[in-house]
């Protein structure tokens, strides 16, 4: 296939349209606006239902309504809809219902700004709803590679029954880079789906429900997800490694601080510090044994996040103690050039 | 039920449990209006031989056991959201016929939003409201549709409109917007108005199989249990007092 | 090799257009390219600016610190990014509506009359062609065909198709404009 | 023979006394039996004045009576 | 004073009313149902203002008004309500506005059921709603501390111009325990608000919001914000130590299970089994400090929760490979009983 | 202004920038009625002396740098929970004049239950809507304003009424409760109807200091930028074919 | 000291009610006391329950494995709750309702026809009090003059003031029908 | 001398035109001057024509008019 020049926000909205997304629910919100457009453009063309809802409350249950019926049903939006979408997400986890939800980080907390950040990290990977529960989370550092992760997200969504996200920001959604989309599904690739509700003709009835008013057997609901999330956490974990084998200085980043910190090491390596990145691809389940392996072999352990230290956490929870785990991270939409976390770098080698 | 076997031969049966109720005992309190509701919702599925093509969306209130009640597909809502679940389902699957089944603090609180713009999307579900004017499940708290002066847990000395807002005639209101094809207010509190609350049930299903677009019927209920009156009393309250502030009829009917 | 350009103007004067089609152009001859848009309160009628960098390998921070070329279509972008470019890079000012001369003595500057050369051609508003046309020579990537390729895949069957002519023209005019300065 | 028979089931009555209170004939009463809820259940008090209308059954909230009629004799029909 | 028997929901009402609570909005959830009937009851004729609002969203916005117009507010809810709070939340929390918000979890996730559960634990700790912010996370373990941490969470909301979460559960609100009430607090005792929406008058205008376009700007607002929060870090950590000093076992457990684990520590020393309890108080700030001090003692650190392992992280990144971290949990509204746990502790001794 | 120094003797000032508004500049595009709406609120503030009362709330829209604009304090509300935040402030100090400033995303779409809320409850406060069929802000999406067959970014082919829902009127709906006061569709797309338009946000603070309760002004505005059109078409567009849709004139007033 | 109670009946007899008297009691004695409720979907109609804890240092958990007394005021309460009580401990029965024998022989069992008690004198609904006060007389914590105390106090102000004589008379035949069993 | 005299804000004014097209009088246009954010200001094309009527300032949606009328003479009043 050929390259296509295309917005982050396009890349996803044509990757899930391949991916044959068949419902997709959304209220307005900068800086994913060009996936809504993509979509109430492309996807009533192809087959598919586009929706403007009146809220992100809404969108994110008719997405659950539709998750319910058994098609492909996603929803995007931006840091404050995706915390108005946190009901919602709870429910869709416990009733064992696969979507994609998308969220193109922007400055926060609060109305905050339009400007790419990643202060949504906590609540997309630890569970920003009520309840223990966790998303798939997808962190695409290119365009190509969020086409790539709509795709995975959709597949490993139907396969756990567990919602996934795809955690990007407002410059991966406003870029644009050349991309290869993937294939079309066939339909016959899409997995079936005999829990959804159908109309119970020829089978018993199906009921989606997060609802158990006897704690046992709420327990025992919450057990088999549990159950699900380890097995996610065995199978599913994905990360990139960059000049990793002798460097003295690791780099964990993600997203679009990942990607800049390919740069950085180059720089780096440049003037001779040998410097290695790792990048976690799934932001759940973290790669933590990766980086505790690393961390075995470096002095340095440095977390780089556009926010205040989130993803810190499990990195520190990773090393445990192995390396010396700093800290560099910004706030309120700015995003740091290379050269300014070389200078971060500096500090801790030599 | 075993008994049947003691009925004499020449009689035939005239009236049971309607074919879409499980066996399940409702989990509803003694003499609530709920429970004819339920059952007349079960009558109208019999009725249009539509059971396995339906789904039906519980909300959270007393109904939230709905699932266990109904032998059809059920989806349960997020409290409020029963309207936007069923938009889901029936956009993504228009042949199944979708209704949602909720109370006066679901769908006319919480769920305003929702209610409101799924009927001026002249969305194509059926809608069935329970108004009770109070919130049942949880311990008997002011509705948007308590009548003024009614004392509810939360409105001690009784709801003042000024201070706690007037009673919320949410039929009135979407009556005013383009999209609903039918609104309509019914009681169950005696046979006669049991037997058109039924009728009106059956429009606004029949109107979904037709495609003739979003169908309300509001019901009044009864909450004997936070009313504090036996279900009898309850029942002439709804009577005497209820439909003078909620009147009874048809609000909206493109026909 | 690692290029970056940023285009800076008003809103309206089609310069995320212009970015786009340099990026196009890279992408269509094999290379690795980005294109980052600003965005902010001022997206209508104020100002606006991207980022297009032009590889050969895999491209890592699409925010770049120092481009090594500069496209101010007006004053305030100047101000804002002169500074900032690349020693050895190039700055290619819209002469029309910045009076001042670039202050940097270690960069190429190429003053373009751009909003006069358009209105010359015969419409304003390909005054961002002219432009780029001047900077596809400074930066020397690219091939002036590539970008004039680019230009026409951009308009194509979009009902522009009437105005590809006038954009090609545009586009040689900046690029000879430019020879001046640099040959 | 009365016209009309109506069988409670008990497990699903509540004791609500909205079907004593509906029937039009004074069929209905309370027994003095409590099933395994604790409710007091409905019996036919004066089964020979039913006459089968149902009205009972249909103001049951909880679904708990069927009734049965007499067939219409081939001659009245 | 004397002691009065009261539920928990009661007493934590009674206690805001006496902290100085101005107003309180609220949409009905079980299990906190009593203290919004107390309310209703109460703050009226106390010169409050009571309103139940149309829904969680709305009466969080409700108290952001509030507290932007410089009184004392406060919300209360469960689980799938705070998590229609977040977005609000999100605000309050860049805006600086001073708040109480009570959650009396239940089990989760999605509508769960209505018995005590922890499973919001991350939600409150890390944030739930989008963007870098904290709440001043309180976790009462019995009804009078209940009472007492909200007199505290009102103090310490205004000290710092954080809001402030009261973190229980069903059980806490539910059961009831004699309590001492604090005494009423004098209006001058409560802080001024000088930056209150009171009416420009003799004074430049007053602005609440939570909004900057520009990231340099955005990013100053939250470099104040972190720096709040690492004063209240160095300042307001709080917890308690129950028979640590000889501890072989430490058992980590917050609120409900805190208590519980208070009793698992009697039974085990009466079977000569030497097992401390650290119960945190403040969860955030967590007590990483006095943790990690305990773990250079004791050779196991247990953590118990009804949840399925969230401040089990916190409690690792504390210990940081310095001892065993096994943990217990309950899932689903289930309650273990104090031996189920001393089975538990069995496992890591002798 | 400097110039001001350059007016010949024996001439007054007639029109200036009321004393509410600062210096700032708008962050309307060129054209947008928006501006005008701004400035007739500022200049009833001015005339009822109430600007060291009166709090405002800025909604997530277009207007959401209101604050940068007025004089008085100011609060900034999530996107559709003015009313919300309005109820809070008001009912914390009811002395205070609280108004909200909100588009028709924000009031009518994710806003829609605390609007009708606050218009049930009767909330004494004054709510200024400006619909101009869009989603300014965020680039042009539909509004639940929109009208049929209007081309947005979100319906690239125009409104469909049984897809996208209908125009949704909501000042006729709140009409049809018991709590508002006041409720009118305003116009200024000329001098005549911003006149009109400003008695009537004049006559909503008014009702404000009367304690008669929730007042709201609807205000049919433009949004040239995303329509595509110049300020004049704009305008223009609004007298000729909003006005069809959406008719001018009070709804309600309790006088 | 640390004694538990469970109470357990349908709803509507009283049982959170008479739960709470003993705890008030106990504080009122000066002892530390826990008062939790079951709470649940047959709230109303259904099944209700309470656990008391009386004692003389603070209290741990509230939720107990093996409380050493059980009222049972209906059969389903006995199945669920018999099996828990601590060996040594005392079980009492409405034994109005419940027609089955306590099973356990390691406990004193305590069949009070409480039903019928309150019924001969003359209000049904004081069959709580009934049970309670062989409860009292069961647990031998707290002087049955405590109990009484504690039971104003509840009713007192709250127009039920009327009752309170009856409420005592129904405590004292509780204990004396406890007696009995017990002596 | 004119009756009214409009003074444009050049850097407040956003060239919408409004201001133009409401002069019942035609004394507005616009100039050839651009201001700081690249707008096009107004002018009094034709300041003689002028009333003073302040239509201009009230349709003006950046607030950037100012009216000055001529004060009635003593006798006229
Ligand atoms: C988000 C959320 N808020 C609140 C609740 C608590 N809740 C459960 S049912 C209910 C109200 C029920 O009232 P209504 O809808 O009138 O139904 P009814 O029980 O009267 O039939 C509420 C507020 C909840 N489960 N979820
Ligand atoms: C919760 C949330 N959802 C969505 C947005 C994005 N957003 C900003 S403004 C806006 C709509 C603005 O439209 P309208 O209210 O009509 O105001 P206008 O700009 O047209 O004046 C939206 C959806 C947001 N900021 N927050
Ligand atoms: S609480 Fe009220 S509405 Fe709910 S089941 Fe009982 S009586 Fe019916
Ligand atoms: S069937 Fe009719 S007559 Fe017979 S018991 Fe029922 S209501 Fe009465
Ligand atoms: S109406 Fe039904 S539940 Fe009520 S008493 Fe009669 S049979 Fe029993
Ligand atoms: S986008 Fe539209 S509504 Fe917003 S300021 Fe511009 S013209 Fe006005
Ligand atoms: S004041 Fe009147 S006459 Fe003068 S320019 Fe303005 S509109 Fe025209
Ligand atoms: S109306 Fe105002 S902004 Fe528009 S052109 Fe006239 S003076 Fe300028
Ligand atoms: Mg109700
Ligand atoms: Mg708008």
């Amino acid at each position: 296939m050929s390259r296509v020049l295309m917005r982050g926000n396009e890349a996803i909205a044509e990757a899930a349209i391949r991916s044959g997304l068949k419902c997709y629910f959304c209220y307005p919100i900068t800086p994913q606006g060009e996936l809504v457009e993509y979509m109430a453009r492309e996807l009533p063309k192809r087959g598919g239902v586009f929706l403007q809802a009146e809220s992100e409350v809404a969108a994110i249950n008719m997405v659950y309504g539709a998750a319910a019926a058994g098609v492909r049903a996603m929803t995007s939006s931006s840091s404050p809809g995706i915390s108005l979408k946190q009901e919602g997400i709870s429910y869709i986890a416990m009733a064992r219902l696969p979507c994609v939800i998308v969220n193109m980080m922007r400055g926060g907390p609060g109305l905050g700004n339009i400007a790419p950040a990643q202060g949504d990290y906590f609540q997309a990977t630890k569970g920003g709803g009520h309840g223990d529960y966790h998303l798939i989370v997808l962190a695409p550092s290119t365009v190509p590679e969020a086409a790539e992760l709509v795709r995975l997200a959709f597949e490993l969504s139907d396969r756990y029954r567990v919602p996934a996200m795809i955690l990007a920001d407002g410059m991966i959604g406003q870029m644009m880079e050349p991309v290869e989309l993937p294939e079309p599904v066939e339909p016959e690739d899409i997995p079936e789906r005999p829990w959804a509700v159908t109309g119970a003709k020829g089978r018993p009835k199906n009921v989606i429900t997060s609802f158990d008013l006897e704690p046992e057997g709420l327990k025992e609901m919450s057990l088999a997800l549990q159950e699900t999330y380890r097995e996610i956490e065995r199978n599913e974990v994905r990360w990139e490694e960059v000049e990793t084998e002798d460097a003295e200085l690791l780099i964990v980043a993600y997203g679009t601080m990942g990607r800049i910190a390919k740069t950085v090491v180059r720089l780096a390596r440049q003037e001779g510090i040998k410097v290695g990145l790792l990048r976690p691809i799934t932001l759940w389940p973290f790669p933590y044994e990766p980086v505790r392996e690393l961390a075995e072999r470096v002095r340095t352990v440095l977390t780089v996040e556009l926010s205040a230290g989130q993803m810190w956490e499990d990195v520190r929870l990773a090393v445990e103690g192995r390396a010396e785990t700093p800290f560099y991270g910004e706030l309120g939409g700015v995003v740091p050039s290379p050269k300014r976390i070389l200078e971060e770098v500096r500090k801790y080698v030599g | 039920m075993s008994v049947e076997a003691a009925i004499p031969e020449g009689y035939v049966k005239v009236f049971s449990k309607p074919k879409a109720l499980s066996d399940a005992k409702y989990t509803y309190c003694p003499g609530c209006h709920h429970g004819i509701i339920t059952r007349l919702v079960a009558e109208a599925i019999d009725e249009l031989g539509i059971l396995e093509r339906t789904v039906g969306i519980s909300p959270v209130g007393c109904a939230v056991f709905l699932d266990r009640f109904f032998n059809c597909d059920f989806v349960q809502a997020a409290h409020g959201r029963a309207c936007a679940v069923a938009t889901g389902i029936k956009r993504a699957r228009p042949d199944l016929v979708v209704f949602t089944y909720q109370g006066d603090g679901d769908l006319a609180a919480i769920g305003a939003a929702e209610t409101v713009h799924a009927a001026n999307r002249g969305e194509n579900i059926t809608v069935i409201f329970v108004n009770n004017g109070v919130y049942g499940m949880t311990g008997g708290e002011m509705a948007p549709t308590t009548l003024p002066g009614q004392r509810t847990t939360t409105t001690p000395l009784g709801r003042e409109p000024r201070l706690h807002g007037y009673p919320l005639k949410i039929s009135e209101m979407l009556a005013q917007l383009e999209g609903p094809a039918y609104i309509t207010r019914q009681a169950v509190f005696d046979y006669r108005h049991i037997v058109r609350a039924k009728q009106a049930i059956l429009k606004a299903f029949r109107n979904q199989l037709e495609g003739k677009g979003f169908s309300l019927v509001e019901i009044l209920s009864t909450c004997p249990t936070n009313w504090r009156m036996t279900p009898v009393e309850a029942g002439r309250w709804v009577a005497e007092h209820v439909v003078k502030v909620y009147p009874l009829g048809d609000l909206k009917d493109v026909g | 090799m690692e290029k970056a350009v940023i285009f800076a103007g008003f809103g309206g004067q089609g310069i995320l257009l212009a970015g786009k089609i340099l990026a196009r152009a890279g992408m269509n001859r094999g290379l690795e390219v980005t294109w980052l848009p600003s965005y902010g309160p001022e997206m209508r009628g104020g100002t606006a600016n991207c980022t297009v960098v032009v590889a050969d390998s895999p491209i890592g921070s699409p925010v770049v610190d120092n481009p090594e070329a500069l496209v101010a279509m007006n004053a305030p972008s100047l101000d804002r990014f002169e500074g900032r470019v690349a020693a050895g890079g190039v700055i290619v000012v819209n002469s029309s509506l910045v009076k001042r001369a670039v202050k940097r003595h270690d960069v190429r500057a190429v003053p373009v009359p751009a909003n006069d050369i358009a209105a010359e051609l015969g419409n304003p508003r390909v005054l961002n062609m002219v432009a780029l046309g001047a900077l596809v020579r400074g930066l020397d990537v690219l091939p002036l065909e590539a970008v004039e390729e680019a230009m026409e895949e951009e308009l194509r069957g979009r009902g522009r198709d009437k105005l590809i002519e006038l954009n090609r023209r545009a586009l040689r005019r900046g690029f000879s404009e430019a020879e001046k300065y640099l040959a | 023979m009365p016209k009309g028979i109506v069988v409670v089931d008990k497990e699903r009555c509540k004791g609500c006394g909205l079907c004593i209170e509906a029937c039009p004939f004074g069929v209905l009463g309370f027994s003095s039996e409590y099933n395994s809820s604790g409710y007091r259940v409905v019996y036919m008090e004066h089964p020979d004045k039913c006459t089968g209308c149902a009205i009972c059954a249909n103001v049951c909230p909880d679904v708990a009576l069927e009734v049965y009629r007499q067939e219409p004799t081939k001659e009245a029909a």
